[in-house]
Parts: C-alpha cells; structure tokens; sequence
C-alpha cells in the first residue's frame, strides 16, 4: 500500500469507523428485535458533541483524551503505511497508553478503575497479537504489512485456529461484551472515558472508531494478498462478534484474562507450532 | 388467624425472645411502634416458617426515654428495623444510628404524636 | 447460548417489535384511566370529588357570591378514578382515555391551594357571619 | 594500549583511595571533585580503549598470577571469617568447600600460556557502561551520602569507585581462575555495601547475598574444574574456540552459566538483589543497574557462541524467560517503589540473558542494546527513586500519589525511564522488537515459541506494572495554574539528566548506534555482525523496518505532548468536579497491588527451581 | 455549520430518581427496550452527567436527594435540558406537601418539560422527550442556574466553587 | 491504604433506576469493606397516612410505595382493613385481585431477571426479558386502565370488573407469553456465560437466610421454605394452583431461576382463574369506622410484606406500618458484599431486586 493510500485511508478512518460503528449498532438493534438508530447516529452525536459546552476536570486530563485521538490515528497510520506489523502493534499500545495515564490523572473511582481495566486488557490481547504477528511472518516470510497484502499465501488456511483466537479477542480490543470490562457501562460507566465531555469526549469518542478500522483490517490481513477474500473476512468478523456482543454476559477481568491466557494464546501456540513443525 | 400475643415489660424482652427464638423455625418480621402520646408501645412479631396464620407477638410499651433493648444480637438482621424506630420515633434504641432516613432539615421523631 | 443464538439470528431476519410512536399513533387501550374531564353544568358543588382525591388535583376556590370553581391539575392528578366514583352526579366527572400532553410549564398549584384555603376561609367566617347576623 | 587498559582498572582505584584518605564533613567538596573526575578520566580512557586495536591479548608476569592465588585465598579466608563471625553457617560451609574447590583447581591447574587478559569490544562495551553510568552514579552518591551521613561519606564513595575499578577489571580477564577472584570481590563490593548501615536488616540481607553470590562463585570453581577435567582449558578464549563445533561435554559452561543465573538475581536467587534495597540507594543503583549484575548475561555472551543451539541454550532461554515473566508478575504485587524497580531489574535481567542465549547475531545485538539502555535506565530509576525518597519522603507505590503536583520534573524524567522500558520508540523496545522478530525465525523449536510467549507477556506485563506507577504519580486533584518546577540539588541533575538525553537520543538514533557502536561488539562476540542497515533514522533489519518517522512520530506524541500539556491550560473551559454518582465523598483513590498473585509465588519460585535444577542438569550433564 | 440541528438527533439521557415509587422509573425503562425503543431517536442512556443532554428526573425531590440532584445538576454541560417525569416530579403528586419532599423538581433545579401521569406512560415520556429536543434546539449555551440562585456568573465557570455556593445557599434557605 | 480504591455504587447510577448508595473500599477489585446509606427515597408516607389521607384513600397512596408491586401494598392495606373491619368481600372480587397480583408478579419478575441481565453486561437478554415483559403491561393495562399505578382493589373489593372481550384478549396474550415464557426460563437455566458469571457468586446460603430472616425469591433460591401465598390466606392461591419454588445454592443465578419458574407457576394460575372466573359482585360497600389494631402478610413479588394497622374509630387510621420484603433483605445484602469483587457487584444488588422506595417509604 503506497504512503498516500494509506494517509487517504487514515485521514477518513473516522468516516469508515463511524459507518462501521453506525452499522453496528443497528445490527445490533435488530439483532435485539428493535429498529436502532439511523445508519448516520454517529455522526449526529459527533456533531452534537461538537456543539457541547465543554467542562473539564483539569487539563491534563482533557489534552490527554484529545492525544488518544491523534496517537490512534498515528498508529492506524503506522498499520496502514505498509511498515512493521509489531510496531504497528506496540504503536497502539502507545495510542492507550495515553488514555490510560488520562484515566488515572483524575481522582475519579471509575476512570483510575477503568484504565487499570484497560491496562489489564492489553495484558489480555497483546501477546496474542504478537504471536499472530509472528505467525503471519511464518506463512508470508515478512513482517510489513505490505508484504502480507502482496503475499500469495493465505495465511488464514495455514492459521485456523489463530485466527478464531483472534476473532474471539475481538471483544476485547473493541470493548464489547463478553470483554467490555474496561467500559462496563453497568459497572463503572465507560470506564476511562467517564470523565471526559463535550469536545474532549468527541475526541475519545472517534478514537474508538478509527480502532475499529484498526481492529478490522488486522482481520483482513489473514486473507493475505486475497483481497476479495479480506473483505468478506471482514464482513464475518463484523457479524461475528456482533453475534457474540449479543449472546453473552459480560465477564469480569480475573476471567477475561484467564480466558485470553490459557484459552486463546495456547491455541494461537498450537496453531503456531504446528505450522513451524509442518514447515521445517 | 392465631394471634399468640406475650405482654411483658420493657426489660423482659429481651430474654423472652431469646426463649423460644431459634433462626431454624422462626422467621422475624418487624418491631413496629405506635405512639400513644407520651409514650410508644411497641411490637416484636415473629411468625413461624410453615404455619398457616399465625403470629408470635411480644408487646411492650416504653416511654420516650426508655432504653429499648437490642435484639439484634440475637437477630442478626433485626439492626434496620431498630435504627428505623431510633429515627422515626426518635427512641433511643441501643446501638442504633440516627439518620437512616431522615436528614438534619427533615422534622424529627416524625412519626410521634402532635 | 445456543437459544439466544437462535433467537438472535431470528430477530436479525425478522420484523422489530418496535411500535413507530410517535410518527404513527399507538393509542391507550380502552377504558384506559387518563384525563379527568369535568362538566361543569351537571355539577352540583358538593365536594365530594376535592375531599376524595388523594395528592389534591381537585380544588374549589370559592368566589365573594359562595359559588365555587372547580380546578382541577392534570400534573398533580395520579388518575386514580377515585373523585369519579365518589361524584354523585354520572356523568359530571368522566375518566377519558386521553392523556394530557407534556407541557413546559404546570399550573401554579401552590399558590392555587393556597387561594382555595383563604376563600375557603373567608366564606365560611361571611357565612358565619351571615349566620349570625340574623340571629342576633 | 596495555597501558591504558590497566589504568582503566587503577585510576579509579587511585581516585578511590582519595576519597577514603579525605574523611569528614569539611572535605566533602573536594571529595565530590574528585569523584567528578573518575568521569571525564575513565570516559577518556574507554574513548581510548574503544578506538584501540581490538582484540587486546595482554601477557601478564608470573607474579601476578601468584598474587591473584593468594588474593583468592584472602578473600574466601574473610568470607569464612564473616560467616564464623555472624553464625552464618551458609556462608561459613560454603566459604570452606569454595576454599576446599579452589585448592582442587589450584592443584590440577595445568600449565597454559594463553594470555590471561583479554579485552574485546564486549569488555570495551562494558567498559563504557561503567565508566559512564557507574560515575555518574558516584558522583550521584555524594549528595546522596551528603543528605545522609557525611561522617561516612568518604568510605562509601570509596567503596563505589573501587568497585568500578574491580568491574572493569573483571569484564576484561581471560583466566577464569581470576575471574572467579574478581567475581568474589564483586561479591565482598555487594557484601560491604548492602549491610553499609550496620543494622540488623542490612546486615541479614548482606549475609543473604553473600551466600547466594558464593554459590556462584562455586558454579564458577566447578566450572573451571570440569573445564580442566575435560577439555584442559582455563581461560575464556580456549572455550570460545569450541564455537562453531560439536560439543561433547557441556558441564563446564553449564556451570559457568549456573554462576551467571545467581549473579544475574535469577530466580530462585533473586533474593539477595532484593535484600539490596535496604543500602542506600546508590547502591541499589550500581548494583542494580550499572554494573554488577551485568557480569551475568556479559558471562552468558562470553558463552554464546558456544552454546548457541545447544539444550542448555534452550534451557537458559526457558529459565530467563520464565523468570522475565514471573519477576514481572511479582513486581506487581510490590508496593515499595525500589523493590518494583528491583524486581523489574531481575525481569529484565532475564530478558537480556534469554536474548543472549538465543545466540543469533540479531539476538546479540539485541541483548547488547538491552544492556545498554537497561544500565542507563535503571540508574535513573533508581537515582530518581533516591530523590524522591529523599527530598519527598517518598518510599512506597501510596506516598507518591499526586507527586506530579509537587515534583513535575521528577516525575517526567521517572515516566520517560518506565516508559523507555516498554513502549515504542525507545532503546528498549527497539531491542524487544528485534528479539521477538528474531525468535520468529526459529519456532519450530518449543523454546523459541517459548521465548516469544514470554517476551509478549512479560512485556505487557511490565507495561503494565509501569503504567500502575506512572498513573500513580501523575495523578492530581486540579489544574497546575502556577506550575513551579521543584528545586533538584544541582548534583542529582547533573547526574540524571545525561541519563535521560541519553535515552531519548539514543533511541532517535538508534539506527545509527546500533550499526556503528553496538553491531561491532556483535561481531566481536559470536564473529559475524547483525545484518542491519541504518538509512537516515530509519533502522532495516533482515525482516522488517523501523521507519525513522515512526520513531519521531512516537517521540513527538510521548515527549512534546506531556510538556505541551503543561502549557495547555484550556483556559476558556468550565472546570468541573468527579463523577461520583452525585454524591460528595471522601474518596481514597489508590492503585491495584494484585495482591492475589502473590498467591502463586511460591509457585513460580518452585517452578524456578525446577528450571534451575534441569538447567544445571540437563543442561551441563547430558549433552 | 449550525450544529443545532444535531442536538435534536443525538440525545443522551440521564435519569435521577428522586423518590419516586419506581413507576415511572420502569416506565423509562421500557422505553429502552424493544417495544418503544428510543434509540430509534439516538437517544442513549448514559447515565453519566458530562455526556448528556436531557435529564430525566422522577420522583418528588426529597430532602435527600435534593443535593445530589443539584450536584448532577451542574455536572451536565450546556445545553440541557431536565424533564419532569411522571406527576410526583411534576409537582410532589401524591407525596405532595408530605414533610421530607420538596414538592416537585422545579423546587430545587429549572425544569423544561413536564410530563403528566402516574405513571407516565412511555408514549407520553417520548413525547415529553419529543418536546425537551424542540426546547433543547432552542437554548443557548450559557449555563444555567437555579431560579432561586442569587448570584452572576463568568465564565469560564469553575463549578466546583459554583455548586459549593449554590449549597451553601440552599441550606442556608432551610 | 494506598492500594485501597472507594468505589461509590449509587445514589446515581446507571445500573440503579432507585437512589441508594453503597460506598465500597476496594482493593484490586475485591471488596474489602462496605457501607450502605438506604435513606434516600424516605416521603413520610406512614406519617401521611396517619394524618392526611382517609382510610378510603389509603390504598391508593399506599399503592405508590412502590410502582412495582403496587397491587401488592394495596392488597395488603385492604385485606387489613376488611379484616378489621370484618368485610367479606366476594369471590369474584377476590379471583380478580389474584389475578392482578399474579400478572403483578409476573411483570416484576420479569423486570429483575431483565434487570440484572443488563447489568451483567448482556443487553440482548435484557431487550428480550423486557420485550416479552410488555405483553404482560399489556394485559394489565387492558385489565386495569393503568401500566403500572393499577389502583385496582379497593376496600370491599375491586374497581373494575373483567369484561368478556378484555377476557379474550387477555387469553391469547397469556399464551403468547407462556411460550415466551418457557423460552426465557430455557434461557436463564442454560446460558453458559449467565451460569459463569452468576453461578456461585453472592451466595446466600440457607443458614444465612434463616439467620437473616430473608424472604421472597432470594430466600426460596437459597433452600428456604417459605412463601406467604402458602402461609397466609388472603387469596385463594390453594384453589388455583399454587406452587412453592424452591431451589437450593442461593446465588445470583438461583434467585433469578426462582423468578423464571415462578412466573411460570404464575402464568399457570392466571389461566386457572380465567378457566375458574365465579359469577357475581365485584365489590360491596364498606361501611363504618376502622377500629382496634390488625396486621397482614402478603407475597409481594419480592417477598413478605407486612402491614399493621390500628385505628380508633376515626376517619383518618392511627397508625400505619409496612415492613417492605427489601427492608427485611437489606441485611443480608449489606453482609454478602465483603469479599466480592467489585464486578458483581450490580448484578448482586440487582438479583434482590431492591425496592427502596419501599425500604424508605
Ligand atoms: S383521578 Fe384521582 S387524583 Fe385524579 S383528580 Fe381524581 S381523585 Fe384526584
Ligand atoms: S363530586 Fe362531582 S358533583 Fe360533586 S363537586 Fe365534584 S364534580 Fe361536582
Ligand atoms: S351528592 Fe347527594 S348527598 Fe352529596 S351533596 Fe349531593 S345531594 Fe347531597
Ligand atoms: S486474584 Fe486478584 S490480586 Fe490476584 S491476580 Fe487476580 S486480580 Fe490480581
Ligand atoms: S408519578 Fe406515580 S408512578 Fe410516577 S413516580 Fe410518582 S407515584 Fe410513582
Ligand atoms: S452560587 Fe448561589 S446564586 Fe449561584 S447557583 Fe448557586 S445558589 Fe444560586
Ligand atoms: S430492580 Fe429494583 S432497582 Fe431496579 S428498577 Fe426494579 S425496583 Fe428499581
Ligand atoms: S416491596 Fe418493593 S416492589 Fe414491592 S411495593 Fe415495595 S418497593 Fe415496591
């Protein structure tokens, strides 16, 4: 992917992330019997947000929230540019980074939970991402993503089971149930992102679109140099994890990792071993 | 309806109640007091698990100075129905708090006559 | 899992529930307990429905001549019936199956209550009066 | 050039000796002067040796052989003294039966005449680590010592710079009878200086460490023994010879690298880096950070070559890993600020030895790098840690909550150091990348898989502990209106802020340093050098790339921002209170201490023995 | 661009109960659910202060909840607007005049719509809801203080100070 | 106490309709120490009705006590007042207050179950929980003109009689929501991630349960036989089908499979009145002056509730008391927290269906 694609790509990723977030949530309105909101709500709470009188706790917390923005569009960026796919990866932990020191800057109970929450995410998801990093290396022979679009292998034939890891720790990076834990509206009321309004949480708001381009086109590059087959990788995934948003209660964190730990990352190992053993 | 009503004073409540009360077959319900001017009878009901219509009811009056015994030693969850009566009659009632409902700009000892 | 899966993808396929209030209208069913509609020609004053009505939605005030006005607070009215049954007159107060509409701003009930009390009291002390005009 | 190597090990000595003879209060300037010079002269001399022709054989005279023999007896001899004295019987059993292996090796020694020092870009390498990090971190200890006892400041910055010396004459011997000796006399440095406050709890933890470093020193002995036994070698270079050929016996480095697991605070030996923390904390510093513990992956990169792709390589891999992994985990449990640090040198240690077990030459210059910015890192912490505890009286994870309101610039250069341990751009990450990349290369083997898990978890994990403090300190109850940098002792920022430049330069220039500086060390270790290519900033390795604009790009959001936040004030913006469901509350807002994994700590350090055990056996017997 | 014309779509509430009895609570719920589904509107249920817009309150405001009702109050940023819910927060409906209730909501905060029943029927809280966008599109930005509050205002307001004023001012009315 | 977080749960809260604080000391999550304000919701209802309302009007300020159990509070203040007052009110009267007592039942059953499926995180069950929950505020609000606030018994008998075309609607709708019904039950018994979540956790035990004197739904779930429909007469539960439901192990996910089942057992008996339905008056006239003292036990939806009465001739009563089925499991709930993570913890609080603005009055 040439560097303007990928700066095109990135600079609408809010567009993309909030069509796919709109589409999501009447999906998931009828997925529940119900009608759900327009296809364009997002943007109309985007735009409302924008007319919102701000109020803040103090600014450090607020200009944290706005770099969460620009550090996951820089790390979208990062995945999209065709560079390293462990950068790209480490480089969204950077992006969280910021809104977990945002969460903690304040003395508010559910932000500091929230964003030990979301540390312990990472904690969850990382190193699967990692070993799926390493995995797409086994079967297209490079670590940048440009490479593993150009590749004629489908990593995804050689990688079933990492790839229904992955899919599973879906929930996790997007924050949806069964592993919400870190927004847990019920719990602790968005988590990280409580404490933020108006422009500040619109800043917090998008963010979390451009991550589902993120989330999305890591899904899409287990179909390798198939395009076509990407795509509808993307379109399962999508409905997939709306499925799963839909059929489970949420867990708590002990679980979440335990889940991610001794469920997820053995089975991406197996996955992973078998191939290297298949190879060698 | 079977009502078995006990008349003793105040400070033989306590050891009334501890007589026959065994958590297996009993089941509390509430100490519940009326004011009658002046002073405030009051009622400890039980009821018994598995019985049809029928009451257990340990009467006693106190005045508004009375320390009215705890029970809840003996009824570990007998604490908010007794905090309920320290608020609303304003009794003094041992070891229970004031302010379970009512706060400092609410009329006190509500449910007191006059 | 497996039933909420089923019934999840079922739901995906299928009409919502969703009733499409307020752009078509979903009435109240009928015999549905809303407004208190009052007919003020058939009344006959007794203020059986005021002493009747638990929160005070029903007031009279009391004009200089002894006639009263019925008041009545849709916002203040918990639509209990309970003034209709006690009304003597059929047909005086009516339940309908209406519902007030939502309104920015609500009748001044406090100060009405307290207009009803005085010109309550100050026709009682003129009857009085009155009462004991001619006898002295 | 032989000249300078030597003056390396005698010019802090000489400084050393200063420093002792100047005692009390009224010296304590030109006391400081003086360990300001170790700076710029070791410096010169590294500068010097650097750019010297290496390798550097150097033939010693007879008599220093003989001086080191009896210096080794010297120095078990007090060691046995310290353990009768104590009632120590650890220490005093272990003293005999290392006197009792010495005399064994001193009478089955054979004849050799390959030179005894031997000085490589490693020990170069080393060299520089030292000569920087470690004088800053003396220079360091002199405010630091001012702040605590100035009586007897002289003797321990005296220690520190002996210390130095002994270090750099440690990573440059050849002969490993004498490297056990110097091995020892960094055990004495870390005995004298952990039980410096003579109180019990010093004394106690310095006992601890002397035990455990003395069964290093036993490794060692046993080493050399089977060394002997089998092969006939004594001295670092005949090992290095078996490089590249089938291996027979694998004892001797089996128990080298045994030595290098209780040096390195491996677990189950992690305890005694722990017990350091009750020394002042410059101590911890050096033996933390800078120096000592170096000596363990600097044995185990001596060894790689050799046992690269062997089962005691993979075995190694595994041991560190897990104890990279688990060091982390019980970090989290920690609430002592020095013991987080100090479990996370112990993390981190592991990282460094499995990298430089896995022997590829990418994977060396991984774990060169690590060392390196691990060393300049570390003593950072801790000096930071030193400042805190001494001009804020804070010691503990709950005493530096809202620190940033009192002390902004510490807490900046605390975050940069935690964060440099973990997140893109820096030093530290960049050498993780190149390890996990690395390993994927060889996963067809369990270890390699293994390795990888590890280095994910355990960096997520470290991620984690290190986001835990930053938010902890960065907490605040309102705005910074009137900002006030704290006042920092001028000697603290002469010492810490080089670190940080260090840091952050090192990492924008990666590239750069690593194909010039680190990749010849590289080739001097295992011969052939990491093939990467440093274009601009941008850093190209076999695999992949790392973009210099990904590093500026990662520089610009970690560092421009949190000072650009400074000045951000939103000052048009309503200020608001917490979400507090509306109530008003007392809140107490403190950080998790994953309390419950200290459950499983017992189990991690059986599982640590475990893997020890089958190290020393497996690896050093079967193979 | 006018962003006004958004507020209207993308509601997101906040509901405070008061005291009242739960009716009109549940009656908010079933709003959320299947049948009425409000998110049809955009609306949301927050239930967090700095990210919404309307306030649903029910219950006759009763001496305790008084203050939280004012703390929830100021924590919403600008426009807003606050809804009645039901006839106990319209005027105290049958708690009226007992002795630890206010008597409705427009005793303690400014209230925009009113909406009648006991309880109200979801209908009538989306038209209540319906009514609040109209006002909602309406309003200005500044922000907004009790009727009974004395004092002026700058901004940037520092609420903090703002609701430490405002209680000490509506305890001292006691 | 620096790894101590305060977490507070309430007044506001998006897992609370109802303001009642917990203030929580966590410690990695893990709920070290509790505190419990219920306070908030007190009217001075018991008061008014000491001093303001009629004893006509009681019923139907009582019946705001709470909207969510409203038959049941006026139920429990009539059959007071009859008994005192030695009213027989007629059978008719009487299958129609079980009916509305029972589809009472139902609707806030079903609102607990769907209530505590939202806050364990799946929105779907909940959606569904309430969807099918509007056929029975459907039905009620055929029955009884009114959603939630029925004001449907009165004292001498009821206000509104079942017409024969209410009658069939209210037929068809009762067997959609059987079927709904049967499914929900599947639902809540079989769910893999509800038994991972609620199995085990907030564990009332059927010691503590005695001990505590808990009643309702969290008091069967924990193995405790005790249900007021089957120690008190004040409806014929016998002559339509009563059931008790008791389930052993006392966690979350017991008292909602309690609720699951009894609204089965419920929806059982609504058919069994509809079938059985007498002929006759709906209510007579009550005549006279309260006097003396009287009390009452009903089976509110969330367990035993208690009214005591006492009257002296007067128009207005002397006294008034309700002892609320929360008031009495608010206890047992203060005791579960310590220990817990924080996590479960509106799922907990939820599963006991808490009513405080009945606690409160
Ligand atoms: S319906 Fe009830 S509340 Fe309304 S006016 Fe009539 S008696 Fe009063
Ligand atoms: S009860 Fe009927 S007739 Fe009497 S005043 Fe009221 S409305 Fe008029
Ligand atoms: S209703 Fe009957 S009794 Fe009452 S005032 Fe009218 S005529 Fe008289
Ligand atoms: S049990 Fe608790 S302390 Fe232990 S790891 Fe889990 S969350 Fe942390
Ligand atoms: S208006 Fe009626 S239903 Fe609503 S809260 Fe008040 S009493 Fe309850
Ligand atoms: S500060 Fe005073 S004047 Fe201003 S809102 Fe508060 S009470 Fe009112
Ligand atoms: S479950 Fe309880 S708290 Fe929740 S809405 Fe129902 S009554 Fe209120
Ligand atoms: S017991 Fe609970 S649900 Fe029932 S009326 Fe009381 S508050 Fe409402």
């Amino acid at each position: 992917m040439s560097y303007w694609t990928a700066f095109i790509l990135t600079l609408f990723s809010p567009v993309i992330g909030g069509f796919i977030y709109g589409l999501e949530r009447i999906v998931r309105a009828r997925m529940q019997g119900r009608v759900g909101p327009p296809l364009l709500q997002p943007f109309y709470d985007f735009f409302k947000l924008m007319d919102k009188r701000s109020i803040i706790i103090h600014s450090f917390h607020a200009f944290m929230g706005v770099m969460y923005l620009i550090g996951t569009w820089f790390a979208l960026f990062v995945l999209l540019s065709g560079g390293d796919l462990l950068i790209a990866i480490f480089f969204h932990v950077l992006s969280l980074a910021f809104l977990v020191v945002g969460g903690f800057s304040v003395r508010s109970p559910y932000s500091v939970i929230g964003a030990m929450r979301e540390l312990l995410h990472m904690v969850a998801y990382e190193p699967l991402y990692v070993l799926s990093a390493a995995a797409l290396y086994l079967v297209t022979g490079t670590f940048q993503v440009s490479g593993i679009l150009r590749s004629e292998h489908v990593p995804l034939i050689y990688l079933p089971l990492l790839f229904t890891a992955v899919l599973f720790s879906l929930p996790a990076i997007l924050k949806k149930s069964p592993f919400d834990t870190a927004e847990a509206h019920q719990e602790i009321i968005g988590g990280p992102e409580i404490e933020y309004s108006g422009k500040f949480y619109e800043a917090v708001y998008t963010a979390k679109w451009i991550e589902y381009v993120y989330a999305f086109f890591f899904i899409f590059l287990f179909a390798g140099g198939n395009h076509i087959l990407g795509a509808l990788l993307i379109i399962f995934a999508f409905f997939f994890f709306n499925l799963l948003d839909n059929v489970t209660a949420r867990v708590n964190f002990r679980q979440m990792v335990a889940f991610h730990w001794y469920i997820l990352i053995p089975l991406a190992v197996i996955n992973l071993m078998l191939i290297a053993l298949w190879r060698s | 309806m079977v009502v078995d009503e006990i008349k003793v004073p105040l400070r033989e409540v306590r050891r009334t109640i501890k007589e026959f009360y065994d958590p297996k077959e009993w089941h509390f319900i509430t100490v519940n007091g009326v004011d009658l001017g002046g002073k405030v009878e009051l009622k400890w009901f039980f009821t018994k698990y598995g019985e049809r219509e029928y009451f257990k009811v340990v009467t006693s009056e106190a005045s508004y100075d009375d320390e009215i015994p705890t029970i809840t030693y003996l009824i570990p969850s007998a604490w908010i129905s007794e905090w309920e009566l320290a608020d609303l009659f304003g009794l003094n009632v041992e070891g229970a708090k004031r302010g379970l409902f009512l706060d400092p700009e609410s009329p006190q000892a509500p449910l007191r006559r006059g | 899992m497996k039933e909420m899966l089923i019934e999840t993808i079922k739901n995906l396929f299928s009409k919502p529930v969703t009733v499409k209030y307020p752009q078509e209208p979903s009435p109240p069913p009928p015999n549905y307990r809303g407004l208190i509609v009052y007919k003020e020609e058939l009344c006959i004053f007794c203020t059986k429905c005021e002493m009747v009505c638990p929160p005070g939605a029903i007031r009279f005030t009391y004009q200089e001549d002894g006639s009263k006005k019925f008041h009545y607070n849709p916002y203040l009215c918990i639509y209990c019936g309970e003034c209709v049954r006690a009304c003597p007159k059929p047909g005086c107060l009516t339940q309908v199956e209406e519902i007030a509409p939502p309104e920015s701003s609500v009748p001044d009930w406090d100060e009405l209550e307290k207009r009803a009390e005085e010109s309550k009291k100050a026709f009682l002390k003129a009857k009085a009066v009155a009462k004991k005009k001619p006898g002295s | 050039m032989e000249k300078i190597v030597y003056s390396l090990f005698l010019v802090p000595w000489i400084l050393a000796l200063a420093v002792f003879l100047l005692p009390g209060a009224h010296f304590h300037r030109l006391r400081q002067l003086i360990t300001f010079l170790s700076l710029p002269a070791l410096s010169f001399l590294t500068y010097l040796v650097w750019n010297g022709h290496l390798p550097l054989q150097i033939e010693t005279p007879q008599w220093l052989e003989l001086a080191f023999t009896v210096y080794d007896y010297g120095l078990l001899l007090y060691f046995l003294y310290q353990g009768i004295k104590f009632r120590d019987f650890l220490v005093t059993v272990l003293a005999l039966f290392q006197l009792f292996l010495l005399t064994w090796v001193l009478l089955i020694m054979p004849e050799s005449s390959v030179p005894n020092f031997y000085v490589d870009r490693l020990s170069a390498f080393m060299f520089l680590i030292v000569s920087t990090v470690g004088t800053l971190i003396c220079i360091y200890a002199t405010k630091y010592m001012e702040q605590e006892n100035l009586e007897r400041e002289n003797r321990f910055v005296a220690i520190l710079l002996w210390f130095l010396g002994v270090m750099n004459l440690a990573v440059s011997v050849n002969n490993i009878e004498w490297f056990f000796a110097l091995f020892e006399t960094t055990t004495l440095a870390s005995y004298i200086l952990i039980r410096f406050r003579w109180d019990e709890v010093s004394i106690k933890n310095a006992l601890r460490a002397l035990w455990m470093n003395q069964i290093g020193g036993i490794a060692i002995l046993l080493g050399l023994l089977f060394g002997i036994k089998y092969y006939g070698f004594t001295h670092f270079t005949q090992f290095l010879s078996l490089s590249g050929k089938p291996v027979i016996v694998m004892i001797p480095l089996g128990f080298l690298a045994v030595s290098a697991l209780v040096k390195g605070a491996q677990m189950p030996f992690h305890r005694w880096l722990l017990g350091a923390m009750v020394a002042p904390t410059p101590v911890s510093a050096i033996l933390h950070s800078a120096t000592m513990v170096k000596i363990a992956p600097y044995l185990i990169l001596r060894l790689s070559p050799v046992i690269k792709g062997t089962l005691l390589a993979k075995l190694l891999i595994i041991t560190t890993g897990f104890v990279f992994v688990g060091a982390g985990l019980l970090a989290l449990t920690q609430e002592n600020f020095k013991k987080i640090l100090a479990y996370s040198t112990i993390s981190l240690l592991g990282l460094m030895m499995l990298t430089a077990s896995m022997g590829s030459s990418m994977a060396i210059l991984a774990s060169l790098t690590l060392i390196l910015f691990h060393a300049v890192v570390k003593a950072l912490l801790f000096m930071e840690a030193g400042v805190m505890e001494k001009l804020f009286k804070a010691k503990y994870v709950e005493d530096i909550r809202r620190l940033v309101e009192r002390a902004p610039i510490t807490v900046a250069f605390t975050s940069i150091g935690f964060m440099s341990m973990t997140i893109v751009p820096y030093g530290i990450f960049v050498s993780k990348w190149m390890a996990i990349e690395e390993a994927s290369n060889f996963l067809s083997h369990g270890a390699y898989v293994g390795s990888i898990i590890f280095m994910a978890t355990g960096g997520v994990i470290l991620a984690l502990l290190y986001f835990k403090v930053i938010g902890v300190m960065t907490r605040k109850r309102g705005e910074f209106f009137r900002f006030q940098l704290e006042r920092v002792p001028f000697v603290y920022l002469f010492a810490t802020v080089p670190l940080v430049l260090f840091v952050i330069v090192g990492s924008i220039f990666i590239a750069k340093l690593l194909s010039l500086s680190v990749n010849p060390v590289v080739e001097a270790v295992i011969g052939t050098p990491a093939s990467i290519i440093a274009k601009g900033l941008t850093l190209i390795t076999p695999v992949s790339e790392l973009y210099g604009w990904q590093i500026i790009g990662a520089f610009v959001l970690l560092l421009i921002v949190p000072i650009l936040a400074y000045f951000v004030h939103f000052t048009g913006t309503d200020r608001v209170y917490e979400y507090t469901c509306g109530e008003k509350l007392e809140l107490n807002i403190g950080t998790y201490n994953f309390f419950c994994i200290q459950v499983v700590e017992p189990f991690v350090e059986t599982a640590a023995v475990a893997l020890f055990i089958l190290t020393l056996v497996l690896g050093g017997g079967l193979v | 661009m006018d962003f006004r014309k958004f507020r209207k779509r993308s509601p997101w509430i906040l509901h405070y109960n008061t005291g009242s009895c739960n009716g009109c609570d549940i009656e908010i719920l079933a709003c959320l659910a299947p049948k009425y589904d409000v998110e049809r509107f955009g609306i949301l249920n927050r239930g967090n202060p700095k990210q919404s817009d309307i306030l649903l309150v029910t219950g006759p405001v009763t001496k305790r909840a008084k203050e939280r009702l004012l703390r929830l109050y100021f924590e919403m940023p600008e426009p807003k607007v606050v809804v009645a819910v039901g006839a106990c927060a319209c005027s105290g409906g049958v708690f009226r005049h007992m002795y630890n209730v206010e008597n409705g909501v427009d005793k303690v905060i400014p209230v925009d719509v009113y909406v009648p029943g006991c309880a109200a029927r979801p209908e009538a809280i989306i038209d209540g809801i319906v009514r609040a966008l109209e006002i909602l599109k309406e309003k200005g930005k500044e922000v907004e203080l009790p009727h009974w509050c004395s004092a002026q205002v700058k901004p940037p307001v520092n609420r903090v100070k703002l609701l430490d004023r405002c209680l000490e001012e509506l305890h001292g009315r006691r | 106490m620096g790894k101590r977080i305060t977490v507070p749960f309430g007044s506001q809260h998006v897992a609370l309709p109802e303001p009642v604080r917990f203030v929580f000391q966590t410690e990695n999550e893990k709920i070290v120490d509790v505190e419990v304000d219920v306070g908030y919701v007190h009217r001075g209802i018991e008061k008014a009705c000491a001093t303001k309302f009629k004893y006509m009007q009681v019923g139907y300020v009582v019946a705001r006590v709470c909207g969510l159990c409203a038959i049941s509070h006026t139920l429990g203040y009539v059959t007071a007042l009859e008994r005192l007052m030695g009213v027989e009110v007629p059978k008719r009267a009487l299958y129609l207050r079980l009916l509305v007592s029972e589809l009472d039942r139902i609707h806030s059953h079903l609102l607990a179950m769907g209530h505590t499926a939202e806050v364990a995180g799946y929105e779907n069950l909940f959606m569904q929980t309430f969807r099918h929950r509007e056929l029975v505020m459907e039905m009620l609000e055929l029955l009884t003109g009114n959603r939630v606030q029925f004001d449907f018994a009165c004292p001498g008998g009821v206000n509104r009689d079942l017409t024969p075309e209410v009658e069939k609607v209210l037929r068809e709708k009762l067997k959609v929501l059987e079927e709904k019904a049967l499914w929900l039950r599947d639902v809540y018994e079989n769910d893999f991630s509800l038994t991972l979540r609620w199995k085990g956790t907030g564990v009332v035990t059927e010691e503590m349960a005695k001990e505590m004197n808990v009643v309702g739904p969290p008091a069967r779930a924990a193995g405790l036989k005790t249900d007021v429909r089957a120690e008190f007469d004040y409806l014929p539960f016998k002559e339509v089908g009563y059931r008790m439901v008791v389930l052993k192990g006392g966690s979350i996910y017991e008292r909602n499979l309690v609720r699951a089942l009894e609204v089965l057992n419920s929806i059982e008996m609504c058919w069994n009145i509809l079938d059985g339905l007498p002929e006759g008056d709906i209510k007579v006239p009550v005549k006279g002056l309260p006097e003396g003292e009287m009390f009452v036990r009903i089976e509110a939806p969330r367990g035993e509730l208690f009214y005591y009465i006492r009257g002296s001739k007067k128009l207005i009563l002397d006294r008034v008391r309700i002892r609320v089925p929360t008031f009495a499991n608010i206890p047992v709930m203060k005791e579960l927290f310590v220990g817990m993570d924080y996590a479960d913890v509106p799922a907990t609080v939820i599963s006991f269906d808490p009513c405080l603005s009945c606690t409160a009055r």
